[in-house]
């Protein structure tokens, strides 16, 4: 009658906050005022954020995905000027 | 003597140095703007405090870049001398002429306070009015101050005697609380190997005066200035 | 881009219909869509102080040092050796609210551009902080932003942050306040001004970039915050010190030539409101070219254009032929520079973008036009009797101040203030936390400016007109303290809905108040700043009259901090009734906040504080400080603990029960430390001012008068828990 | 005689910068603290870094890669003590 037991899998979670479009990004301009600079004139634009790399375990890729997106929600990004990506891998 | 003060933009430390600089007895430091590249004739360049390029990316990864870090890369390597505090000392390490890195501040705040500096060796250019084992009042100001080093260049360091000062308490043994940003081995200020080099974080340029609080800073630039008077 | 302008349109711009019918009336025609926009924002509260200005009009604003009063953007006071001191107040309390740390940050950024606008390089920055209970959740997120933007902001564009004043009540909860304050120096004959001239003569615009930030914050900041607060996210702006650093630097440069006829930074409805208010005030028309606005993002529209509050931004207009000075000298810093548009005589502001006339507006009847209201008051209840609770002292004098020296609205702000950097000019002579005001010398001059905000809103709730009084009066108490001259003092009110009579009648009477206490210290007004509809849901804040005082000291030497040193009377200045109405020590020991609060008699406070500075300045005196919330004892425990230096006290007054004497907030009051505490009280009774010998200096201990002792090490972990461990509580 | 018109194409770079194994990374350490104070008790560990996009011409792939490369130990990362790792995508 007992449930099977939880298998817990390992992953690896990236996490990319970026200033959201529109919303001033002084860090990016001078970035890219920067590598104008030293003539890299190819470049267009650039911008300027935050990577937050992870280990955790969860039962399935869907569970880790859903807790690494709350953990962004809460507190990684902040909604009113950022938005964030996620990348999550499975790990040995 | 002839100094020059380093303008990057969002230096905003260059007024404490001049005035250091003259009421140490010193003449009026020339300014510089980053973006020249003729030192010709001083014996003495400052990086002073701030944040060049608004400290993004890195605190002074940018300015590490302009065209008159080129010349004092070629004016150290002649043996000229260079101070670097706060903002100048991360500029010296992000353009590779003093070795290390300084990472955030353990705290992950801003550090305003004042902090004591216990001198290393008293024998050089810049500490020479001070006495070995002396401690000093400063005030710092940074975000990232946090000095690191790799072992091998920690061992350097530290086997020839290139530290400049370390964060102590008044009575100058080591405390882990007097150390407030986490630099490894207490770490506040090095030299370069030929000691002409020196960057530190903390601010002596803002204790010059009894009316402002003290005096404490004062013999790092009357020592400078009767080392390098011509 | 023109939508359909309706009544419903502009009501959802803050336009009612009556000021929308006008509106219609001046143009005789509907207006565009920019058209509306330029009118909303003009006409909105922040912009137009459309419920405030008829009371404004009650503060004195002159005395013969004062150059400039409230009508610039920032007040000017001659403070001798030719120079003049620039300042004012500012808040951002709604968009601190939104985005903590960009909404402190680009309070700062705008009060500094109000005053190097003038000509004056910033020399010091403070700021009056008001947060929600430390228990609600929001709180601690909220003070960790505040803290951090303006430290950002601050210490990046080197101006030292020397002073501020914080409290917490639960009225704050939802409803932060930030009042940013910045003071500048200039030569009191290179006062630049907004005033535009000279037919045909350039408009110019300096700085950053113009994107899509903060359209209609000025709007936003006169409404009232609903449940949907959040919606109204996108509009925060978000700031760049490192530009405003370097149009300081380039504004500065460029006020050395001649080149500059008129300029005003572009704050709240950035371009609208710098260009109508320019060329209103010369009486003049200006057109703008929009195609010509460096832009941030693509597709801008005229209206978004008109109403962006992208920051580090000016307008100037210049003398004609200057235009490639001005150019050299920003690019130089890096900074976009553009002519946009020129001075006509036509008396109107006409915008053109892509070929198009977008808005064409008599500049005459925008201003003469705009919505005055005398609003309806209602008179706030009477101030309460003195209440009998406070008869008796359940805890005793050792309890009750560890527990007042512990709480959050008496403990040390030194976790607050090791985040901004107070040394960076190298002239500041007091630093927060070393007295009652900080004191920052002006380069090159003996001369130094003392410095302070003030205001106790629990006072102001009880007795509007008392509490308005008081914070000026405070301010004033304050900068007698260090030794200075009090010049003048610029405000910040901050208010609730001023819609409701409550809140008008609040407002009303703290203003009267604020206006006696003025007039009878020959204090005036030289700036200040509005905030209404500090309300979240209904309920507002406390009334919170913010007074930003300025000072000057001849000599900065002779400045005195609360510092003790060993071996030293203290000496009691101003009479004691032992006032515990609204005290600390009723809220902290009763749980109550009840009673009147303590009354001002504005001529004792005149005396008291001229017979300090006269004290000082003959040199007799080691330290000083005012007493203020909590009272005398926690007044001889703050100086305790910056000189560390022990304290024995003497038994008080027979008549007045103990806690009264020790922790009653009568106003008016000093205490100074002197090694000659009998000369100093026989120099006191010949000046008809009370005082009394309350204890010595020395050692490593407070000695209450019953004998208790607290060592001052004990002492110090109580005034140093709270900060740290509320902040670093989690992550 | 004269050569092909080089044909320039448009990509976006990802530059993600970490601490170096071995360096002291307390920004991701308090992140991990606050997670897990939040109950994400899954997560193990939790680096932080900085993230920099952007858009850039290169005739081709390999040219872009190898800008972006220079860019990177040029400027973006500071090889003492940071790593770095670079994703690049042609766009539109
Ligand atoms: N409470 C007040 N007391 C005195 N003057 C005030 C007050 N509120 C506003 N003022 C003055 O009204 C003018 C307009 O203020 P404001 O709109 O805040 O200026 P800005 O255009 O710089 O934002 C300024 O001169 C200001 O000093
Ligand atoms: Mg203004």
């Amino acid at each position: 009658m007992s449930a099977p037991l939880p298998v817990t899998l390992h992953f690896n979670a990236t996490v990319t906050v970026l200033p959201k479009e529109g919303v001033l990004d002084p860090e990016g301009q001078a970035i890219e005022r920067a590598l104008k600079g030293l003539g890299f004139s190819e470049v267009e634009t650039v911008h300027a954020g935050k990577v937050i790399t992870l280990s955790l375990t969860a039962a399935d890729r869907a569970e880790a995905e859903r807790r690494v997106r709350e953990m962004a929600e809460r507190l990684l990004a902040n909604p009113i000027i950022q938005r964030y990506t996620l990348r999550i891998e499975e790990s040995a | 003597m002839r100094v020059g003060v380093v303008l990057f933009p969002g230096t905003n430390r260059e007024r404490d140095v001049l005035t250091a600089f003259v009421r140490a007895g010193a003449p009026r430091p020339r300014l510089i703007w980053h973006e020249e590249s003729d030192l010709a004739g001083l014996d003495l360049v400052v990086l002073p405090g701030g944040f060049s390029y608004g400290d993004y990316l890195r605190p002074g990864a940018m300015a590490a870049l302009s065209p008159v870090m080129t010349a004092v890369r070629a004016f150290a390597a002649r043996g000229g001398y260079v101070l670097g505090i706060c903002n100048g000392f991360q500029i010296l390490i992000e353009a590779g002429i003093l070795p290390g890195a300084l990472l955030r501040n353990v705290t992950l705040r801003f550090l305003a306070q004042d902090c004591h500096l216990r001198v290393e060796r008293a024998d050089t250019a810049f500490t020479r009015h001070f006495q070995k084992g002396a401690v000093f009042r400063a005030p710092m100001a940074h975000g990232d101050g946090n000095y690191f080093a790799d072992p091998a260049t920690l061992a350097r360091l530290e086997g020839e005697g290139l530290i400049a000062f370390r964060y102590t308490p008044p009575a100058g043994e080591l405390a882990r609380e007097a150390n407030p940003n986490g630099s490894m081995n207490h770490i506040a200020g090095i030299y370069s190997a030929n000691l002409r080099v020196l960057g530190l974080m903390p601010h002596p340029e803002d204790l010059v005066d009894p009316v402002i609080g003290g005096e404490d800073g004062l013999p790092l630039f009357t020592g400078l200035a009767e080392a390098l008077a011509a | 881009m023109s939508a359909a302008v309706t009544p419903e349109l502009a009501r959802a711009f803050g336009l009612n219909d009556d000021e929308y019918a006008r509106v219609q009336a001046i143009l005789g025609r509907i207006p565009s869509l920019t058209e509306l926009g330029i009118f909303a924002v003009m006409w909105s509260e922040h912009c137009s102080y459309k419920s405030s200005r008829i009371w404004l009009r009650k503060l004195p604003t002159e005395a013969p040092w004062v150059l400039h009063g409230p009508g610039e953007n920032a007040g000017v006071v001659a403070i001798g050796e030719g120079l003049a001191a620039v300042f004012k107040i500012e808040s951002h309390n709604h968009p601190s609210f939104i985005e903590p740390y960009q909404g402190a940050a680009t309070g700062v950024g705008g009060i500094l551009r109000d005053v190097f606008t003038m000509g004056a390089r910033p020399i010091a920055n403070l700021n009056a902080l008001r947060f929600g209970d430390p228990a609600h959740p929001l709180t601690r997120r909220i003070v960790d932003g505040v803290v951090r933007g303006i430290g950002g902001y601050g210490n990046c564009v080197g101006v030292p942050t020397v002073g501020g004043e914080i409290d917490f009540h639960p009225a704050y909860n939802t409803n932060p306040l930030v009042n940013a304050m910045t003071v500048g120096v200039a030569r009191a004959d290179r006062i630049f001004l907004s005033r535009a001239s000279g037919v045909g003569n350039p408009v110019v615009y300096v700085g950053a970039k113009t994107g899509r930030d903060g359209i209609h914050g000025a709007t936003m900041a006169s409404a009232e915050f609903g449940a949907d607060a959040e919606t109204k996210r996108p509009t925060v702006q978000i700031g760049d010190p490192f530009v405003e650093k370097l149009l300081i630097e380039a504004c500065l440069e460029l006020m050395e030539t001649d080149a500059i006829v008129a300029i005003q930074d572009m704050g709240a409805a950035g371009l609208t409101s710098s260009s109508v208010e320019m060329a209103g005030k010369g009486g003049l028309g200006i057109e703008l070219d929009l195609d010509r606005v460096p832009q941030r993002e693509t597709g801008m529209t005229a209206y978004e254009m008109m109403l962006s509050e992208s920051q580090e931004r000016m307008l100037m207009i210049l003398r004609p032929g200057r235009e490639a000075l001005a150019e050299r000298i920003f690019r130089k810093w890096g900074l976009d520079v553009a002519v946009i548009g020129r001075l006509t005589d036509t008396g109107r502001l006409v915008v053109r973008h892509q070929g198009r006339i977008e808005a064409d507006i008599p500049l005459g009847p925008l201003a003469t036009e705009a919505p005055v209201y005398d609003r309806p008051r209602q008179a706030p209840p009477p101030p309460p009797p003195p209440g009998e609770a406070a008869a008796q002292d359940p805890v005793g004098l050792a309890a009750a101040l560890e527990r007042l020296l512990a709480s959050p609205d008496r403990c040390s702000r030194a976790w607050v203030w090791h985040q901004y950097d107070a040394t960076v000019g190298g002239e500041t002579v007091k630093r927060p936390g070393a007295a009652d005001a900080a004191v920052v010398r002006i380069e090159g001059h003996l001369l130094a400016l003392a410095l302070t905000t003030d205001c106790a809103p629990r006072y102001c709730a009880a007795d509007p007109r008392l509490g308005g009084a008081q914070a000026v009066a405070e301010a004033w108490r304050n900068l007698c303290a260090v030794d200075a001259r009090p010049l003048a003092f610029t405000d910040n009110l901050n208010f609730g809905n001023p819609e409701k009579p409550e809140i008008m009648g609040q407002f009303a009477l703290a203003i009267e108040g604020m206006a006696e206490a003025a007039r009878a210290l020959d204090f005036p007004v030289v700036s200040g700043n509005v905030s209404f509809y500090n309300e979240t849901e209904g309920r507002a804040i406390l009334p919170t009259p913010v007074v930003g005082g300025l000072g000057v000291l001849e000599d900065a030497a002779q400045a005195r901090g609360i510092a003790l040193a060993p071996g030293l009377d203290l000496v009691l200045i101003g009479a004691t009734q032992g006032a515990l109405g609204q005290s600390l020590w009723l809220r902290e020991i009763l749980g109550l906040q009840a009673g009147a609060p303590p009354l001002l008699d504005l001529a004792a406070e005149r005396r008291c504080g001229e017979f300090v500075r006269a004290e000082i300045a003959a040199g007799r005196i080691a330290a000083s400080h005012d007493l203020s919330d909590g009272g005398l004892l926690i007044a001889v425990a703050e100086m305790a603990l910056a000189g560390n230096t022990g304290v024995s006290l003497l038994p008080g007054p027979a008549g007045l029960p103990p806690h009264a004497f020790w922790f009653g907030e009568d106003q008016g009051r000093y205490l100074l430390a002197t090694s000659d505490g009998a000369a100093l009280l026989a120099r006191a009774e010949a000046a008809g001012i009370a005082a009394r010998l309350i204890g010595r200096s020395g050692g490593r201990d407070l000695t209450l008068p019953e004998g208790t002792t607290i060592s001052l090490a004990s002492l110090r972990a109580c005034h140093e828990r709270f900060f740290p461990a509320f902040m670093e509580g989690s992550g």
